[in-house]
């Protein structure tokens, strides 16, 4: 395979904004969500549980049409962050990265859900009795515990928007240069007979980029390495 | 009064009140397995919210359930040596040592860092994991940690059980200057008669606890 | 009822749903087993087709594809026509107040303004290459290629319109009979593009007697009438 | 909403034998996966976890079309599998299922990673030495240890291969009562204009059957509620 | 020679060597925390591997380098009473009681489950979990989960370290009959002196361990 064209590096460069950005943005909501599922007892949790789930269960055009009503120029939501923060969405990359973001959402809160549950409130309040109040045992020893579903959430999210396009082309459009991720431009060269080298090189672009949150994750994984230690048998 | 004490706590079916006044010095609590020995300490530290009474250490109410009154665990400033250790699994040794350590102002520490690892001989498992420690290291490790967190009062649940002798004496020792020279409050659990006569100003009996209706 | 099972299998283009159906609907009025019709994107099915998937009859929206099938030798020799033909027009809310005569030099991009210009992808889809083509033609390409909003396929694009999304889109004239919330604003002359025509035929793999049987029914006059119902133009 | 229509049965019972022949053959696999990736250490490991993440990060289309190339009946996993077991996928409700399981794979692997992960080894000494053999520690011990991810890993590949449709469309198409499962009766009804009514009641009937998956893993993970009690704070 | 050890042993940096032969009854391991008396146990357990050295019980060869014998952990038929309990969190206590007694035939049970339940004093606690019991419970039913299992030895690490002082001394008697009427070999560790006299019949120091170069 040799270098890259300019216009695959635009088409790189992008996914790899879109992505990024997405992820960042879905991270701190989707603790959020995790904790509330993990942590909070009330009323009408499994209907939360279940709208977190909605993108996952609805086809991704599906919600790419539900963004499209709800973040629309004329849709309420989508007025509200144009007139406050002057934040568009419609076929702009920020669309692009609000599609990605919605899309990782179940599969980052599910992780971290996971591994929230898991930690020893114990050592909590164990922390408590040493002087840290409710924010740094927060932060000294729920967050460092359930980090193994924080990865696990970094790198499904990541995977998941590197890899999203249903939503995305209905909500954002294909715009090359401005919301042309990697499987938009993939999708295009799929229309066309014969296409399947230029496929090829896209599609490995992609896997290059989600191996490397893959192996980025792992070693983050193994530098924290919680030192189980002492493992009998 | 070191603490003064006069609460309910519900765990599970079971039902335990306790009620007494101790002076100063080190307050034995005696009494069976399962009597509730553990439930009140978690009371005292604020880990246990009790459905009735009162709870005063030195004088000062940690706990009012009339006059609404419930210190988070955070201000109590006690020193808790759990039963079950509860060392911090991700920290080296060091960090579990350091925790509270780090929280408290210099002027309020009243024990160096070099003397309690000395005490305890720890000094050689700074960066071990606690995973990797043995059943006695742990133990001297949680003491280490909760002393070093410059607390105002003790709570000890079996802090010795799996202290061989020589250490044991070295940290009975240390135990009695702390209520002696310092003297701070402290609660002990053991169910060592010995080690309870040797240190207890005062020994109150735990009953075995009764299953509410 | 006969069973399902042995009814051919037809593979069509996404666009022809509505029609493709009704033809299958006078078919099987007829007498006949109702073919079972899977819709989905031509390049997916030719793809199908290609791996080898048990079909008997393929509908394609461009000529492309079918060329890529025919040329593998998977077509039943004699049995490829191009039976449809489609326009391509421009089209607007229908509340719009925008009427274009479609030429060279007409204002698009003003008319746009801070709005985009909804189309199939250009980069693959073939409604969006046949209106790339146009654009090209007729001088305008390069006023708009900033103000594409290109959409997965050519439905897609009409939804963007007549959602409001995009003020402006180019659809194949069927489609805008199809959708009373958009009116056509303009027609794309047909000499600014390929003919817009779907190539039918009978693939080398099929076993199945009803299917050329159905082949023939569809280029028939009587077929060709359905089409023709949902403003297909018939060759 | 009124009852349902005959074909509207018919997709939701086709999608309902999809996703569950899916996940039901998709679930040991995953979980050796996850004991592989959990318990083994061997060269090539992040390979195969990339792998696994595979059909997460490629646009489900290429996953599709990568299916056609491998179980196409022309391809040699095609024709092994139709010559052994006399079992096609192309265009059949078996080609819909393998799509589904594929894509919910990498969703079912982490979770359930991440559990074993957690499942402390000592207690599967405690077992060993109690006298049993590794494969009785394994169902006694370390499966229910890891029931949060395994469920977990139902529901999030349940709603994934509920809301399945790329891969699916390109390698099974769109057949009515054999491979038109909900997300491709949702594609074909948003084909025609107007049709948003048909739209949402599909839609409704996928977040039914999803919401079904979650309360019934809700229960199972109270019923068997590893009773952590004694929680303190 | 019911206890029959020469072994050497790697945890992290440090090596541990034993080398022992005990005859019947009770044999107790002494030493200094970190010495490595439980680690000999997992290695009799099977749970460690030893990297030299051969480990016989009864005459039976459990572990022999030269001879490449490794004798899996469940044919070693140990009853083992972990320093650390292990009871099985997602099992309530008498299934982590019978797990042992339901894998081995009812004519190689050698204790009724009524009397394990009077003589532990656990009879009550049947449907809990363990997370909800106390210290001192947790510690009974361990020692009730490893004596059920049918054990042909016993490997006991302070089994009693939080049990109070009245259980102690019906299970310190139960321990007696086990090793007397059964002549079961126990391997026993604990920090209380009297209670190591009292028990064994051979006493084995063990050495601090040294740090492998
Ligand atoms: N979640 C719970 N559900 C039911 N009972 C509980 C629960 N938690 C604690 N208990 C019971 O409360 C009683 C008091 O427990 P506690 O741990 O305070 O005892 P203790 O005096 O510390 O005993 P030990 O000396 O064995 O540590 C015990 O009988 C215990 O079984
Ligand atoms: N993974 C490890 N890495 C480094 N050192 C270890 C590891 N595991 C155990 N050790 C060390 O091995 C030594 C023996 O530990 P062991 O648990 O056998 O001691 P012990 O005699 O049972 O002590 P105690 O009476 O305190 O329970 C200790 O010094 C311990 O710190
Ligand atoms: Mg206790
Ligand atoms: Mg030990």
């Amino acid at each position: 395979m040799s270098g890259l064209s300019p216009a695959e590096w635009e088409v790189l460069l992008l996914s790899l904004k879109v992505s990024a950005v997405a992820i960042a943005a879905a991270l701190p909501l989707a603790f959020g969500l995790a904790w509330m599922l993990a942590r909070w007892r009330f009323p009408g949790k499994v209907v939360l549980d279940a709208v977190v789930h909605l993108p996952l269960v609805l086809p991704p055009v599906v919600t790419g049409w539900l963004l499209l009503l709800t973040f629309g120029t004329n849709a309420p939501m989508g007025r509200f962050f144009a007139e406050t923060i002057g934040l568009t969405f419609l076929f702009r990359w920020t669309g692009a990265a609000l599609a990605a973001a919605v899309m990782a959402l179940p599969l980052m809160v599910r992780a971290m859900r996971l591994s929230l549950e898991a930690v020893d409130r114990r050592l909590e309040s164990a922390a408590r009795t040493l002087g840290a109040g409710p924010w740094r045992t927060f932060l000294t020893i729920t967050l460092p515990l359930a980090l193994p579903g924080i990865l696990a959430a970094l790198v499904l999210g990541l995977a998941r928007s590197v890899g999203e396009f249903g939503a995305t082309i209905t909500f954002a459009s294909n715009i090359p240069g401005e919301t042309q991720t990697l499987p938009l431009a993939i999708y295009s060269a799929l229309q066309l007979p014969g296409s399947e080298l230029q496929v090829a090189r896209l599609a490995a672009l992609s896997v290059l980029l989600s191996v490397g949150a893959l192996v980025l994750s792992e070693w983050l994984a193994r530098r924290s390495g919680h030192g189980k230690g002492r493992h009998v048998l | 009064m070191s603490f003064d004490i006069a609460v309910t706590l519900q765990r599970g079916h079971v039902r335990m009140t306790y009620e007494f006044a101790a002076g100063p010095g080190l307050t034995a609590l005696f009494g069976p397995s399962g009597a509730g020995k553990t439930s009140l300490l978690d009371a005292v530290a604020g880990l246990v919210r009790p459905i009735e009474g009162r709870i005063a250490v030195s004088g000062a109410t940690l706990f009012d359930r009339a006059q609404r009154i419930n210190l988070r665990p955070e201000k109590r400033r006690c020193g808790y040596v759990f039963q079950d250790l509860r060392l911090f699994p991700h920290r080296c040794v060091r960090d579990n040592l350091l925790f509270g350590w780090k929280r408290v102002s210099p002027d309020e520490r009243w024990l160096g860092i070099d003397v309690a690892l000395n005490l305890l001989g720890i000094g050689h498992l700074l960066d071990r994991m606690p995973a990797t420690l043995s059943g006695g290291e742990a133990q001297r490790v949680a003491i280490g940690r909760a002393l070093l967190s410059a607390p105002r009062f003790l709570l000890m649940d079996e802090p010795l059980a799996s202290v061989d002798a020589d250490r044991r004496e070295e940290i009975l020792r240390l135990i009695e200057r702390i209520r002696d020279e310092l003297s701070l409050p402290i609660l002990y659990v053991s169910h060592d008669r010995a080690e309870v006569e040797r240190l207890a100003q005062q020994i109150i009996p735990v009953e075995p606890a009764h299953s509410a209706a | 009822a006969t069973r399902s099972e042995d009814a051919p299998i037809v593979l069509a283009a996404a666009s022809l749903q509505e029609s493709m159906n009704a033809a299958a609907d006078a078919w099987e009025a007829k007498g006949h087993r109702r073919p079972r019709i899977s819709f989905a994107g031509s390049s997916a099915l030719a793809r199908q087709v290609e791996a080898g998937a048990p079909a008997d009859l393929f509908v394609s929206a461009d000529e492309a594809w079918m060329d890529e099938l025919e040329s593998k030798n998977l077509l039943r020799s004699g049995t490829r026509s191009s039976f449809l033909r489609n326009t391509l027009v421009l089209i607007a809310p229908t509340d719009s107040k925008t009427i274009l005569a479609v030429r060279p030099g007409m204002p698009l991009a003003e008319e746009l303004g801070s709005g985009r210009l909804a189309i199939a992808d250009p980069g693959g889809v073939p409604a969006g290459i046949y209106a790339k083509q146009s654009l090209t033609n007729l001088g305008l390409w390069d006023s708009v290629r900033g103000k594409l909003a290109p959409a997965e396929n050519v439905r897609a694009a009409l939804a963007l319109v007549s959602r409001g999304a995009a003020p402006l889109g180019v659809v194949y004239g069927t489609d805008a009979q199809a959708d009373p919330a958009v009116k056509v604003a303009g027609v794309f002359p047909q000499t600014s593009h390929d003919p817009i025509s779907y190539p039918v035929a009978l693939l080398d793999s099929s076993r199945n007697p009803d299917a050329e049987h159905f082949r023939q029914f569809l280029i028939s006059s009587e077929g060709k009438a359905i089409f023709r119902r949902f403003g297909f133009g018939t060759q």
